[in-house]
């Protein structure tokens, strides 16, 4: 119970949302005269109810689409400059404008996205690497493993992560040469892991007990292959919500921290460095501030619906037809 | 119970200890103490030697460590290099500052979102659920400095313009009306709404999801319906069993935010120029100004430390399934 | 394939003068921990505490006892599941209680294991062809491509229909769930299989199907089966001798008739006069007895006969005192009591004695 | 500087002082004019966009910000009651080189970089929106630029005017191939890492105008910034940038020695102390420059100079932006009085705040 507990208590402390993860058995046995639906079906019935879900997987794919070929759809490159068509406001030349150094502010926005976008994914996705090879270790090996390697993953979550943020990327600067790009996903995805691993450490303590993980070993399986093949299967539902909510999250930090004059470094465009550099002109060219802020906020509340939408969906509780 | 709680605080030196090692080796290491120094083309080759053997650099890492740890317990938490000011009744300052944000802004926070979650649980799936919802869901996703950004120039510049006003009914810079000297409550609350509006935002949309989920939880639960059965009035089933369960993850969570409070609010105060901790360190990292940094670390991880501490001793006091022996 | 039944046969005329698995004093403990990171052992739970036991090739042995007795901890300890604490365990004369890595698994083809749970022993992401054939992917048993042939074969065996080969566990009823864990467990064709309680999570109506299956199984591939269960009716059903466990011990064990009718250890009795007789006569005769109090914690046994604060028979010192050692008496019958029953009829005499 | 207050001469007294606000009160003992404000204020604001802001919502009376790249002018404008002024400051900005790292230990490519960055664009899109007069900077390093005689006359660097033609015909000499952007030598492309200090918006945008233009030269810029702390802390001292884009101030009375001599290039030897951090050695200059140190003639040291300024041209040393602007916002309809009388000097905005009154 109290590991449950924890694991909430964690995940809401480093993520917008209490993740109601799911630790026990996770199939609902549908009954035999039922139409047979794989688990990805189930999963994919639930989710389609979710309308909101639905909307913002559909505003993110169109965004992604924007971001990767911004190059065909805008005859603008984004560092391409024209001194004499500076801070212009909206128009039918410059959709959003441009800046102070008369570049497209719509090129840069969507070029600034695709950065956004890729530190959030690269970054959810490594985070959800290490933590579910530190939690799937500490889970199912358990003992003196398990407690050294959650009292590493409690010391993460207990220094200041913004404070980790800044003293890490400073750390990568002297230490590890590198582009800013590539230094931000490092740093970001070193502080983001520690809810995937204590969610996985939770789903393996409890799968570990299940009888088809003895039966796996009964029939001679290594290891290694319990816990890829038989036991991370099972763990991904959490996992995948858990990824999708830290993408949002990632967007957000980055953001915060280029608005720092941390993270990303200009000439790159981000959305955060992108609302930092229109700081100046908040009264001159108001659309510089907006458009930048306005594309985090959207595709960031795309991301934590569609979240939402996976938790229902993979969510085993959650029984096909009740409203709920 | 008691053994329990001793027990918490006495493991509680060794990692105050481990977390200094860590913070002394990993601030060291990324900052060159006489960094600062250098910047200042009027410092002689001979004075940074000299400081250099003041401060005791030209000896080995666990010396170092050793001086500073001795004299850190003392009170004696040095100067910075830059200004020479002594780093203590800054921090201690900054420290007060910060307390006073983050705090108004926990309790303003926990008090809207334990209304909102509450209610949204008792009228689930009612267009008050659905709109707290969504509302919840859009301050998640605001990017927060932005946000103060429009406030600042929403209320620094355009209301006070079409108001006609000399200064703005909220301020968007600072703790005090410059030159004010003493207290003044009216002045400190102008200046504290905009930066507590942004800090709440987060905070709340975090507190209601998780009060509605908990609450949710609890009215599920088996020994609520008992509650009910026994005919109980319903005001009595919400306040006295419902809340009272249902606050019991919330009051741990919020045990761990306050504590990294201590060093969490570096964008809040940064843009609002909020002389507290995380100005101060952000202050510090821009100069490089290892001497400020170091002892701001420790009061940092100290603070963390401790509440997380709090955070599980609290949360074995209230759960009356969980007794340590 | 024509060398492996060469094997088997060979093996099996050696095993007709050997058993097949031999216990020596096994013994399972699980320590109780406390702290955080310097974990102190505050005492242990005595699972399985010194069991002997020998389970003859061909035969089926039934274990029963109640449910906490450690008989799924012996089952999993045969299976080498768990680490031993102490004794030894032999498999065709072979000590394999240090086994491990590629040994360990190379062990796994001549036993496996049919669990309890039918819902919780099926990975649910994995479909049934998949999990039927693991154990070829694992072992290499079977070329990969006819691996999806061997599996349908075996579904075919245990009553399954090979048309659902792509089907998820979910899809499945509990009886059907506890066929695709035999045809597993059948996959390698190994001599022994434990069965772990396989029949008390189904309906009554369903039990009897499988179990007729374990049996034609057993016929057909001359299989040995450790088969675990606190149904005595079902395993006297199915078994040729019964080993009686109680709080980490065995207590009493017999060929399942001898058993039944002249049990020599009290808490037998007790668990005899709770099965349902067919013959109403012989129902009306006999009285259930009630044990009293529960059963005592593993963690801390109670000293000298394990069951002396249950037993109506007991009698002080002796019993609290010493240990009673599993002595003969009938033709294979064995059991440890300071004050073993009385032959026959006795049952209802204690009965009345008792109430 | 100690928390015990440090002076009280001068036309006021410091009341108190934290790091957030010193309280500054008329000091009635002054000899001189004494203040006519009873008591001065002055607060710390992060940066331009900050002040400006504080300003236009009369939470302060007067700024006086460090530059970045925010038209001042512009967004004070409409705001009634506030005035701002730009004007010529007293800290000029520079590309500097690190003549050992590579590319630019080929003074070819120095050369060719000399005309492949457009200074001209700088100035008129980021500099007049803060001093409407600004102009290209030409003379060397010494001193403040418009005190004294020291950079009046010599423009030693004005030869050097945006010509990316020039420039990749100066690299095509060189043996680079410049068919293709960027220029490449032996397959390896042309490329210059740019450092300054992040989170200083001027200087970033101006990296990336740079950038853009000198892309038509043929060389690529790759940008690699720092904070100030590791900028100057660790960067700069220790040699590890190629082109580097800081601000540098001289003094009334220049000496340049340590910052130019062959013996202050830092090293270990020196313990990296050493000023000289474009690694100049020019042993005439440097020779040059100790006769400078012991010039006592205005007159025959302003001749010395030329001549040191004429080698920094000729090695390529670096390159001369602008002037920094000092700029200056008040609100006209509350302060009175000469305001910004100081803005253009080195002394600074408030150096004559005892001068300003309340209007009523």
């Amino acid at each position: 119970m109290r590991d449950q507990d924890q694991i909430e208590r964690v995940a809401a402390a480093t993520q917008p949302l209490p993740v109601e993860t799911d630790v026990s058995a996770p199939e609902v046995p549908a009954a035999i005269h039922e139409r047979v639906l794989s688990t990805r079906q189930l999963a994919w019935r639930r989710f389609k109810r979710h309308k909101l879900a639905i909307a913002s997987l559909s505003i993110l794919i169109l965004l992604g689409l924007l971001t990767l070929f911004i190059p065909l759809i805008s005859q603008y490159n984004f560092s391409q400059l024209n001194l004499f068509r500076r801070l212009l406001g909206p128009g039918s030349a410059h959709w959003l404008g441009t800046d102070n150094l008369g570049r497209d502010e719509f090129t840069r926005v969507m070029y600034g996205g695709r950065i956004s976008l890729l530190v959030g994914l690269s970054v959810a996705i490594s985070a959800g690497v290490i933590g579910g090879i530190v939690g799937g270790i500490a889970g199912y090996y358990g003992g003196w493993l398990d407690n050294a390697l959650m009292r590493v993953t409690d010391l993460f979550l207990a220094i200041p992560f913004l404070v980790v943020l800044l003293i890490g990327a400073r750390f990568l600067d002297k230490f590890l040469p590198g582009s800013s790009l590539v230094h931000t996903i490092l740093i970001l995805s070193l502080f983001f892991w520690m809810p995937d691993a204590r969610i996985v450490r939770g789903v393996f303590l409890s799968l570990k007990e299940k009888e088809f993980v003895e039966a796996a070993r009964a029939s001679g399986a290594k290891d290694s292959r319990i816990i890829f093949y038989h036991m991370l299967p099972n763990a991904m539902g959490p996992i995948i919500v858990n990824a999708t909510l830290g993408v949002a999250a990632a967007i957000l930090t980055e953001s915060a921290l280029s608005f720092l004059g941390f993270g990303v470094q200009p000439p790159t465009p981000t959305w955060g460095n992108l609302l930092n550099d229109a700081r100046g002109f908040i009264k001159v060219a108001p659309g510089l501030t907006w458009f930048p802020g306005l594309a985090i906020l959207l595709a960031v509340l795309c991301v934590n619906f569609l979240g939402d939408g996976l938790r229902d969906a993979l969510d085993p509780h959650q029984k096909l037809g009740s409203k709920e | 119970m008691y053994r329990y709680i001793i027990r918490r605080l006495i493991f509680a030196i060794p990692i105050l200890l481990i977390s200094s090692v860590l913070v002394f080796a990993v601030v060291r290491s990324t900052f060159d103490p006489l960094g600062g120094a250098a910047i200042n083309p009027r410092v002689s080759k001979a004075d940074i030697i000299r400081v250099k053997h003041e401060l005791g650099l030209d000896k080995s890492p666990v010396q170092q460590y050793w001086t500073w740890l001795t004299k850190f317990l003392r009170g004696n938490w040095g100067s910075s290099l830059l200004s020479d000011r002594p780093v203590y009744p800054d921090i201690q300052s900054a420290l007060v500052n910060t307390i006073v944000l983050g705090g108004i802004a926990t309790a303003f926070s926990l008090l809207v979102g334990v209304g909102i979650g509450v209610y949204s649980a008792l009228r689930q799936y009612s267009w008050f659920d659905h709109f707290s919802t969504s509302v919840a869901f859009l301050g998640l996703s605001m990017p927060n400095f932005w946000f103060a950004l429009l406030l600042q120039i929403f209320f620094g510049v355009y209301l006070t313009k079409w108001l006609h006003l000399t200064s703005p009914i909220f301020y968007t810079a600072g703790l005090s009306q410059p030159g004010s000297s003493g207290f003044n409550l009216i002045d400190r609350a102008r200046h504290l709404v905009l930066p507590m509006l942004v800090l709440s935002v987060q905070i709340i949309a975090v507190y209601s999801r998780y009060m509605r989920a908990s609450m949710l939880e609890v009215l599920h639960s088996d020994y609520l319906r008992t509650a009910r059965a026994k005919g109980l009035k319903e005001s009595r089933v919400i306040v006295r069993h419902a809340m009272r369960n249902a606050l019991i993850p919330l009051t741990t969570q919020v045990a761990i935010d306050v504590g990294a409070i201590a060093g969490g609010l570096i964008i809040t105060e940064a843009i609002f120029e909020y002389p507290g901790m995380g100005r101060y360190f952000v202050d510090a990292l821009f100069r490089g100004d290892y001497q400020q940094i170091l002892p701001w670390m420790m009061v940092a991880v100290f603070f963390v430390i401790i509440f997380n501490l709090a955070a599980d001793i609290l949360y074995a006091v209230l759960d009356p399934r969980i007794r340590y022996a | 394939m024509s060398v492996q039944v060469n094997e088997r046969t060979e093996a099996t005329s050696m095993t007709e003068r050997k058993p097949l698995v031999k216990l020596e004093g096994v013994m399972k403990h699980f320590p109780l921990t406390r702290g955080i990171i310097f974990q102190k052992k505050i005492g242990q739970v005595h699972a399985v505490d010194g069991v002997d036991l020998e389970i003859n090739a061909g035969e089926t042995l039934g274990l029963v006892g109640e449910t906490g007795c450690g008989k799924s901890t012996l089952a999993r300890l045969v299976m080498r599941l768990y680490p031993l604490s102490g004794g030894r365990i032999f498999f065709d004369g072979d000590d394999i209680t240090f086994l491990k890595g590629r040994d360990l698994r190379a062990l796994r083809r001549n036993m496996q294991m049919i669990f309890q749970d039918p819902y919780a022993s099926l990975n649910p992401r994995k479909t049934v062809g998949a999990i039927i054939g693991e154990p070829f992917r694992l072992h290499g048993t079977v070329p990969r491509n006819k691996i999806r042939d061997e599996v349908r074969q075996l579904m075919e065996l245990v009553g399954l229909n090979p048309e659902h080969y792509n089907r998820y566990p979910h899809a499945f009823s509990g009886g059907q769930r506890q066929r695709i864990g035999f045809a597993r467990a059948l996959a390698l064709r190994p001599r022994l299989i434990v069965a772990d309680e396989p029949v008390s999570a189904l309906d009554v109506s369903i039990q009897a199907q499988i179990l007729n299956l374990l049996e034609d199984l057993q016929d057909e591939f001359n299989l040995t089966y450790l088969f675990i269960a606190h149904d005595l009716s079902v395993v006297k059903h199915v078994s040729d001798r019964v080993a009686v466990m109680y709080l980490g011990k065995i207590v009493e064990m017999a060929p399942g008739d001898t058993l039944y009718e002249n049990p020599k250890h009290p808490y037998t009795g007790a668990l005899m006069s709770a099965v349902p007789i067919p013959d109403p006569d012989l129902a009306a005769m006999k009285k259930r007895i009630i044990l009293e109090g529960d059963v005592p914690s593993p963690i801390n046994p109670p000293s000298g006969c394990r069951f002396h604060p249950r037993c109506p028979r007991a009698q002080f010192p002796i019993c609290r005192e010493e240990e009673p050692e599993l002595l003969p008496h009938h033709r294979g019958q064995v059991a440890a009591c300071h004050f073993p029953l009385e032959d026959r009829a006795v049952i209802s005499e204690e009965a009345e004695a008792g109430s | 500087m100690k928390t015990s207050i440090p002076f009280s001469g001068g036309p006021w007294v410091l009341k108190s002082w934290s790091k957030d606000q010193a309280v500054f009160t008329r000091n009635d003992k002054y000899f001189g004019k004494k203040a006519l404000l009873d008591q001065v204020t002055i607060v710390p604001r992060t940066d331009q966009p900050t002040e400006i802001q504080s300003l236009l919502s009369g939470e302060v009376d007067a700024i006086y910000p460090q530059p970045s790249d925010v038209s001042l002018i512009d967004q004070v404008k409409g705001t009634p009651g506030v005035t701002a002024k730009g004007t010529d400051g007293a800290y000029f900005e520079a590309l500097w080189f690190q003549l050992e790292s590579a590319p630019l230990n080929d003074p070819k490519v120095r050369e060719a970089l000399m005309y492949a960055i457009d200074r001209q664009s700088i100035i008129d899109t980021i500099i007049k929106l803060n001093n409407p007069n600004a102009a290209v900077l030409n003379c060397g390093f010494v001193s403040f630029p418009n005190i004294g005689n020291w950079c009046k006359d010599q423009q030693p660097f004005s030869q050097f005017n945006y010509d990316p033609a020039k420039a990749k015909e100066l690299l095509t000499a060189d043996g680079y191939d410049c068919s293709a952007t960027p220029c490449t030598k032996g397959g390896a492309p042309l490329t210059i890492e740019y450092s300054t200090v992040s989170t200083n918006t001027r200087r970033t945008t101006t990296q990336q105008l740079l950038q853009a233009k000198a892309k038509d030269a043929g060389i690529q810029f790759k940008i690699k910034n720092y904070e100030a702390g590791i900028l100057f802390g660790d960067i700069g001292p220790h040699g590890k940038f190629t082109m580097a884009d800081f601000a540098t101030g001289g003094s009334v009375d220049p000496s340049i020695t340590s910052s130019f001599a062959c013996e202050n290039i830092p090293t270990s030897k020196n313990e990296f102390a050493g000023g000289n951090w474009n690694h100049w050695c020019n042993q005439q200059a440097t020779d040059l420059m100790h006769q400078t140190d012991k010039e006592l003639d205005p007159a025959k040291r302003l001749q010395l100079f030329d001549q040191i300024y004429q080698a920094e041209a000729a090695d390529f040393l670096s390159l001369p932006l602008y002037v920094l602007p000092n700029v200056g916002a008040w609100r006209a309809d509350k302060i009175g009085g000469p305001v910004d009388a100081y803005i253009p000097s080195n002394l600074g905005m408030f150096y004559n705040m005892n001068e300003w009154y309340l209007l009523k």
